[in-house]
């Protein structure tokens, strides 16, 4: 409860608010049993665990009979995986999948497969870049908005001076960390952010020990570096901790998207003195009444579309402009975290 | 001991002159009965000599007294108590010890640890010092200069021969074998050997010698056995012993169950070899076999007869020399180009080189020429493949319920019979035979033999390898005998007897050479 | 000397064990008899079962190819290399054929012709391969090939039947009757048997393994296309760890690790019967981790259990005589 | 040369090239890139040497008997993310607990890998590739795919990596590459001055001759996996304290830079030769590439290439040049000389 306030709070204060429409609200009809696939990237993840952990409350509080199958690939046969469990959820015929897509528009021939047997697929976290056998993406937060919180974040870590600063992502397909990149780039183009300068893109699979090995190799590749920024919950910690282990905290700080139980004592001890995220819990939790509304035919998947969403209030479908093609519904909002409220935020 | 009974107590008096005491032995080999009912009784500070031809069952017996091999029948005494040696660590245990004419060395261990690697009560840690200490006292009092810090890889067989002699010493050992240790040494270095063994037979070592050199027996036994065919022949003291005596009493089996061969009318000139050589193998070899004709090698294991077969087929092509066929001259680096050529070769060991054994009977027949066997769309006519196989089954008479079966399930006989099928089905002008009925029964024998007489009537051109001397003397027109690499003699049909060969053989050029006891 | 009798009827045993696991599907999955879920069956790993056909020749022979899953990466980098630098998709996909080749020939030539250990040999290709693949596409994922590519791996062709299943179809005829029928075939066993032996025979030992090498580069090019095809994208890591799922199918088929003996009616029954349990698993919900250790621990009983029946036969044996 | 071949083996000379080749490395990458030569880039290579080096010693001792573990990536995994979830449960357990925990867990491990070789007479390769599937789907099933999180682990693990043995100079040498060459030093006095440690070469020298001798063969292959998985699990250790978070992905792959590095140093894949410290060389020698390469702007993706390449040319140098070089050892000095002469 703390945290959502908490969160609230922080939206608040960034003047951010989510998309809580006022148009005619549908009501999610509980206790039809709908058996649901939640699909994450790959296993092993905590961010994942607690979407997870979301989903699971709102499977609760819509009564679905259907036990939730939380299913995932390896990361290292994270597509195939994905592909494999797609293609059996729709032999299976269940109501809906939620995936958080890690392979791009590979993905698409069996997404468009289980949509043409009636199943809806609705993505979270990230996205079918081309949209094709999507239903609806449940966006955490707007890309362009992440795009300025990390501006934002490395203007205030690096100072007026500013200075050059790099990117460890997760892989190279990765739909929605390159949206943010790409968001982050547009951003920096405000003259506002002139004097930081991104000098790399490297990218650490979502692994810990690539990651960790590719943090170091930023430090020696561009001497100058003040900042990491890593929009991945496994890259900043890893930066993190190679920092730490490497002496390095003074020179090079770390920032990014990250989960404060994570971060907790990278913040405390300054080696990541900002970072920001949002609530994967409420994310998974709203990719569940989504993907509940649509199967059970209580919200249509198309623009205008609006819902409640138990605790988290009304949400409504609209065209998502990060991308040519595709719905989406917008979670919202940011938090950002740093010494003063990381510590709460853990819990 | 103070249990045992007033009868036990006298066969064990009896017995107690005995280290080791071998009654009664026997072991079987599928159809091959490679010991019957053999008795051998080693006495402390003794040397005995075991002789024999190639397969009178001496290797046999040694594997039994070393635990590598368990008897059929028949009990082994070592002191008078009855033993049974389940296994190698088991005769080590018990103060028995082999060394080989191949040594059983690890190459990547130096010598002084080879030497010392049996010592499993050394404690935990490798005394290296007292260990070369050790191994250089044991190889100085040996006579054998050798670095013992440098691996067991980089030496001779010689020097490989003295770290195993090096080895069994260091185990303070009762009975030690030694099967032609002496084989790969020169001179010198035999004496100095036998320097050694007779320090250890001072010190109640009781020693079973094998070795083919007649006048090494002569030089270093007390006692001297001689096997035949897996059976006990005779023990004598070695001064009742003489070298007449002893290869009379190897060789001396019925000859009248081998009929000499009609010889073939010879054709032209087949095959003509200058001077052949393979460096470090054999040397110098010259002769020439006809069409028609059977041309016998004679000589012991490793004499160089098979390597001179193998340079022949391209297997381990030959460095020197000259080799014609047909009047040209011809390199042969290849068993292809040697097919082509027409000669084919039947190999020695059939299990590991002729025959693969999970394969079928006509897969094997017809495997040499497997492209005489595709239809245009390069796959096996197996009907065609079958008929060859069904036509050579009625000619050899190969005894199997079908041609489908694997080869590996037929008896060494039947398995010969294949593998000659195989050879003969690529229609060589040029046969060589290595060793063509060791290890089958009488009546397949009988039967290679009478195939052999055809193929030579046929024209077809024969040499013969065989450590089986009556067979080479039954078969051939000419004997050439081969000794350590070199060439001895070729003998002609009518001068070429048991004892001549085999004095060739055991590099004495003239009969009554060799006296008595020497030394 | 004889085998025990389950060693002869290894391909019994795993007929049973197919239609057990196939009867446990039925009784479990309403889903599974669907056309599209056999078609599905085999779709999801179809590049594993076309080189699993090779990987049979290669260690029927008596060696290994542990760089199959590599070649497969590095032939699909290729074509997409290729293909975004401006080169006509056909072209790409012949010049990345030629690739797999070659990297096959290469493990081929040192194992034949040096005499080098081939597990050792394709372990520097399974690492060295994927490094050229890496270095072809760096970090980047390349998509967007033409429609007829895309629809190769994607599209059904003949009925609800995809053009890779028919490729595989087609080549485990091919391959059958190679390996069944033909010299080569032949010369495979025999040499797996005793590769002395052969050589005795007049057998050209190198040329064979070779030959055999650069049709398992060759093949496992054509896979690695395939998959491309069928994901519509490259990435560097395609087909990263799979040289354990061939293996183990081929090995599960009957197939010797030390060569001479297997055949590819086992071959097939193995595939049918990982593709069975993996599908049965999969619509059960048991993810890929548990599907792999179950596999894994297929393979080491596929040869514990005929080891420890040998030993109980012999010891059976020992006690009646 | 007659000192040189006195004194020096073959296999030495060996390791001696390997030894050169890295400094020859080091003085290119020194080159090319800029503030090569500080104490950070030593720290780095060290750290990511530390671990594979605790490996590979295992895998040394596996290879000499002419086998092969490829489950190791598998056991270092298992035993972080168990020793980890251990340790975050517990704070109070003492450290040598934790430790020991890992070890034990690999061990086990190890000695499930070295039943079915030894006794089962599985191949090793096939044991190892099962092995390798069910015990990283074990880890996955048991953990429910959760992490081990940084913040959960006490402080003394995560200060681990920081902690400095002994300073020289500018060069901090840290506990852990500590804990690795003292590791390669216990093992090398092991393997050169224990009756049990030479029996593993004896073994894989000539397996026939061990069983023939009556060295307990089944007991050495045995003892080599049951070791090859407790250094396994010691190293699962240094990875949890190394990474911190451990997924269930933890250390996947390991074993092919471990085989690597044991094969670049000198390891006969055939069992029988090699050395423990040799490894070590092989593995400082892929650390360094592995490093350096990292450093140099476009060239990251190389690192799988040439290290293929350098495997296959170690291989291939021990099959054609170190047999030569035994041939020309034994053609000049190793003769049996008998002294006859000198004798009374």
């Amino acid at each position: 409860m703390k945290k959502i306030l908490l969160a609230t709070v922080a939206a608040t204060m960034l003047g951010l608010l989510a998309p809580h429409g006022a148009s005619a609200q549908t009501t999610i009809e509980p206790g039809k049993p709908v058996e649901m696939v939640l699909l994450p990237k790959f296993l092993g993840i905590l961010p994942f665990d607690q979407a997870h952990k979301g989903a699971e409350e709102a499977a609760a509080e819509l009564k679905n009979a259907k036990t939730l199958q939380y299913l995932g690939p390896t990361p290292e046969n994270s597509v195939a995986g994905q592909i494999e469990i797609v293609t059996n959820a729709t032999t299976q015929g269940v109501g809906a999948i939620m995936m958080s897509n890690n392979s791009g528009d590979q993905i698409v021939p069996a997404a468009k497969a289980a949509h043409a047997k009636g199943i809806k697929v609705v993505t979270w976290d990230s996205p079918i870049p081309s949209a094709e056998g999507e239903d609806v993406f449940v966006a955490q937060v707007d890309f362009s908005e992440t795009g300025k919180v990390m501006a934002d974040m490395a203007l205030s870590i690096m100072g007026p001076d500013g200075g050059k600063f790099a990117i460890l992502s997760a892989s190279p397909d990765a739909a929605n960390q390159n949206a943010w990149i790409a968001a982050m780039q547009t951003a920096l183009k405000d003259p506002k952010y002139a004097k930081l300068e991104v000098v790399g893109i490297v990218y650490g699979n979502d692994q810990s020990e690539a990651s960790y090995s590719q943090a170091l190799a930023l430090v020696d590749k561009y001497p100058g570096i003040k900042l990491i920024m890593a929009p991945t919950s496994v890259g900043i910690v890893a930066a993190a901790k190679a920092m730490q282990d490497e002496k390095l905290c003074d020179k090079i700080k770390v920032s990014g998207l990250g989960v404060p139980a994570e971060m907790l004592a990278y913040t405390k001890n300054g080696c990541a003195p900002q970072f920001a995220l949002w609530s994967f819990v409420d994310l998974g939790y709203l990719s569940y009444y989504t993907a509940y509304g649509l199967a059970t035919g209580a919200i249509k998947a198309e623009a205008g579309a609006s819902f409640k969403a138990g605790r988290l209030g009304n949400y409504t479908i609209t065209k998502d402009p990060t991308r040519k093609e595709g719905l989406r519904v917008l979670m919202g909002p940011f938090s950002k975290y740093d010494a003063s409220n990381v510590e709460a935020a853990a819990k | 001991m103070n249990r045992t009974t007033g009868h036990q107590k006298a066969v064990a008096a009896a017995d107690s002159a005995y280290v080791l005491n071998l009654r009664n032995i026997a072991k079987r080999f599928g159809a091959t009965q490679a010991l019957e009912d053999v008795s051998l009784a080693l006495r402390a500070g003794e040397v005995h000599a075991l002789l024999g031809e190639n397969g009178a069952g001496k290797s046999t017996l040694i594997k039994v007294m070393t635990g590598v091999h368990q008897p059929d029948r028949g009990e082994i005494l070592l002191a008078g108590e009855p033993i049974a040696i389940g296994s190698a660590a088991e005769a080590q245990r018990h103060g028995i010890a082999a060394i080989y004419q191949e040594p059983l060395l690890f190459p990547d261990l130096n010598v002084a640890e080879n030497i010392f690697i049996c010592h499993q009560n050394r404690g935990a840690i490798t005394d290296w010092r007292g260990m070369v200490r050790e191994a250089e006292r044991i190889l100085a009092s040996l006579g054998v200069s050798l670095d013992v810090r440098s691996p067991a890889r980089g030496l001779t067989l010689a020097a490989q021969q003295s770290v195993e002699i090096a080895k069994a010493i260091s185990l303070n050992v009762r009975v030690l074998i030694m099967d032609e240790p002496t084989a790969s040494l020169s001179a010198h270095e035999v004496a100095n050997l036998f320097r050694l063994v007779r320090d250890l037979r001072a010190k109640g070592v009781a020693i079973l010698f094998v070795s083919h050199r007649m006048e090494e027996v002569f030089q270093i036994a007390d006692t001297v056995t001689v096997f035949r065919d897996g059976r006990h022949i005779s023990t004598r003291p070695v001064r009742e012993v003489t070298p007449q005596s002893a290869i009379a009493d190897m060789v001396g089996r019925e000859m009248g169950l081998l009929e000499r061969r009609t010889p073939a009318p010879h054709g032209e000139k087949l095959l003509s070899v200058q001077n052949l050589a393979r460096a470090g193998v054999f040397e110098g070899v010259t002769f020439d076999v006809r069409r028609g004709e059977v041309l016998g090698f004679a000589g012991l294991i490793g004499a160089g007869r098979t390597d001179i077969g193998l340079a022949l087929f391209g297997i381990e092509p030959a460095t020197g020399g000259s080799i014609r066929l047909s009047d040209s001259e011809r390199t042969i680096r290849s068993p292809r180009q040697a097919m082509a050529l027409g000669i084919a070769y039947v190999s020695e060991d059939r299990r590991q080189l002729g025959l693969s054994l999970p394969m079928s009977i006509s897969a094997n027949i017809t495997l040499p020429v497997l492209s005489r066997y595709l239809n245009r769309l390069g796959l096996i006519r197996t009907g065609q493949e079958r008929a060859t196989a069904e036509q050579f089954r009625k000619r050899l008479a190969i005894r199997t319920p079908s041609v489908d079966l694997a080869a590996g399930k037929l008896s060494g006989g039947n398995q010969q019979k294949v593998m000659l099928s195989k050879w003969l089905n690529t229609h060589p002008t040029l046969l060589i035979l290595d060793e063509p009925t060791r290890g089958i029964d009488v009546g397949a024998k009988a039967e290679v033999h009478a195939m052999i007489g055809e193929l030579a009537a046929e024209g077809i051109g024969i040499i013969l390898i065989s450590s089986d001397l009556p067979e080479v003397l039954a078969m051939s027109d000419r004997v050439l005998v081969m000794r350590e690499g070199r060439q001895m003699a070729i003998f002609d049909r009518a001068e070429a007897d048991s004892e001549t060969v085999m004095f060739a053989a055991m590099g004495q050029t003239t009969q009554p050479a060799i006296t008595g006891a020497a030394a | 000397m004889t085998l025990p009798p389950i060693l002869r009827r290894w391909e019994t045993l795993l007929l049973v064990l197919l239609v057990a696991i196939g009867a446990v599907n039925i009784a479990w999955s309403p889903f599974y008899l669907g056309v599209g879920n056999i078609v599905n069956l085999f779709q999801l790993s179809i590049e594993k079962i076309i080189v699993a056909l090779t990987m049979t020749l290669i260690i029927v022979n008596g060696e290994i190819d542990l760089s199959v899953a590599s070649v497969m990466g590095l032939s699909a980098c290729v074509a997409a290399y290729l293909f975004h630098a401006g080169i006509a998709l056909p072209w790409a996909l012949l010049a990345s054929l030629a690739a797999g080749a070659a990297a096959g020939a290469f493990n081929g030539f040192w194992v034949a012709y040096v005499g080098l250990p081939s597990l050792a040999v394709t372990l520097a290709g399974l690492i060295g391969y994927r490094g050229i693949a890496r270095i072809l596409v760096e970090d980047r994922a390349y998509g967007g090939f033409p429609d007829w590519f895309n629809a190769l791996g994607q599209q059904p062709w003949i009925g609800p039947v995809t053009v890779s299943i028919v490729v595989f179809l087609v080549m485990f005829a091919g391959v059958a009757v190679v390996l069944h029928g033909s010299a080569l075939g032949r010369l495979v066993y025999v040499m797996g048997n005793n590769v002395q032996a052969a050589r005795y025979s007049g057998v050209r030992v190198k040329r064979v393994k070779l030959l055999l090498f650069t049709a398992s580069g060759t093949v496992a090019a054509l896979a690695g296309l395939l998959y491309a095809a069928r994901l519509g994208s490259v990435r560097g890591d395609m087909a990263v760890g799979f040289e354990l799922d061939i293996i183990t199918i081929v090995l599960l088929g009957g197939v010797s690790i030390f060569g001479g003996s297997g055949n590819l009616v086992g071959v097939g029954l193995s595939i049918l019967l990982i593709l069975n349990l993996r599908n049965g698993m999969g619509l059960a919900n048991i993810t890929g981790n548990t599907q792999t250790s179950v596999i894994g621990a297929l393979l080491v009983l596929s040869v514990l259990v005929p080891n420890m029946a040998q030993t109980l036969h012999t010891k059976w044996k020992g006690r009646e005589t | 040369m007659r000192w040189l071949q006195r004194n020096i083996r073959p296999e030495q000379i060996r390791e001696l090239s390997l030894l050169l080749l890295i400094v020859v490395a080091v003085l290119f990458f020194g080159s090319l890139i800029d503030g090569y030569y500080t104490s950070r880039t030593f720290n780095r290579i060290a750290a990511s040497v530390a671990i594979i080096t605790v490996v590979a010693v295992g895998q040394t001792l596996v290879v000499l008997t002419r086998s092969i573990d490829l489950s190791v990536g598998s056991i270092a995994g298992c035993t972080a993310y168990f020793a980890g979830s251990m340790a975050a449960a517990h704070h109070d357990l003492p450290p040598l607990a934790v430790v020991l925990i890992a070890v034990a867990l690999g061990a086990v491990m190890g000695a499930i890998n070295g039943v079915l070789v030894a006794w089962g007479r599985v191949p090793s390769i096939i044991v190892t590739l099962g092995s390798l599937a069910i015990y990283r789907g074990i880890l996955i099933d048991y953990s429910g795919a959760k992490t081990v999180t940084t913040d959960s682990l006490p402080a003394w693990i995560v200060d681990l990596p920081r902690l400095t043995f002994v300073t020289i100079g500018n060069l901090d040498i840290r506990a852990m590459f500590a804990l690795a060459v003292a590791i390669v030093v216990l093992f090398q006095i092991g393997t050169s001055f224990l009756n049990v440690g030479r029996q593993f070469y004896a073994m894989g020298s000539n397996p026939d001759a061990a069983h023939l001798i009556g060295l307990p063969t089944r007991r050495i292959v045995f003892s080599a996996f049951l070791l090859s998985g407790a250094l396994s699990g010691l190293a699962g250790f240094m990875f949890l304290a190394r990474f911190g978070n451990i997924t269930v992905e933890a250390a996947r792959g390991l074993e092919l830079q471990v085989v690597a590095a044991v094969v670049v140093g000198g390891v006969n894949i055939f069992g029988g030769s090699g050395t423990v410290f040799g490894a070590m060389l092989g593995a400082i020698m892929i650390g360094t590439l592995e490093q350096s390469l990292f450093r140099l702007q476009i060239s990251e993706f190389w690192r799988d290439a040439i290290l293929g390449l350098l495997i296959l040319l170690a291989v291939a140098s021990d099959a054609v040049i170190l047999d030569r070089l035994r041939a020309l050892w034994a053609r000049t000095d190793l003769k049996l000389v008998t002294r006859a002469e000198a004798e009374p």
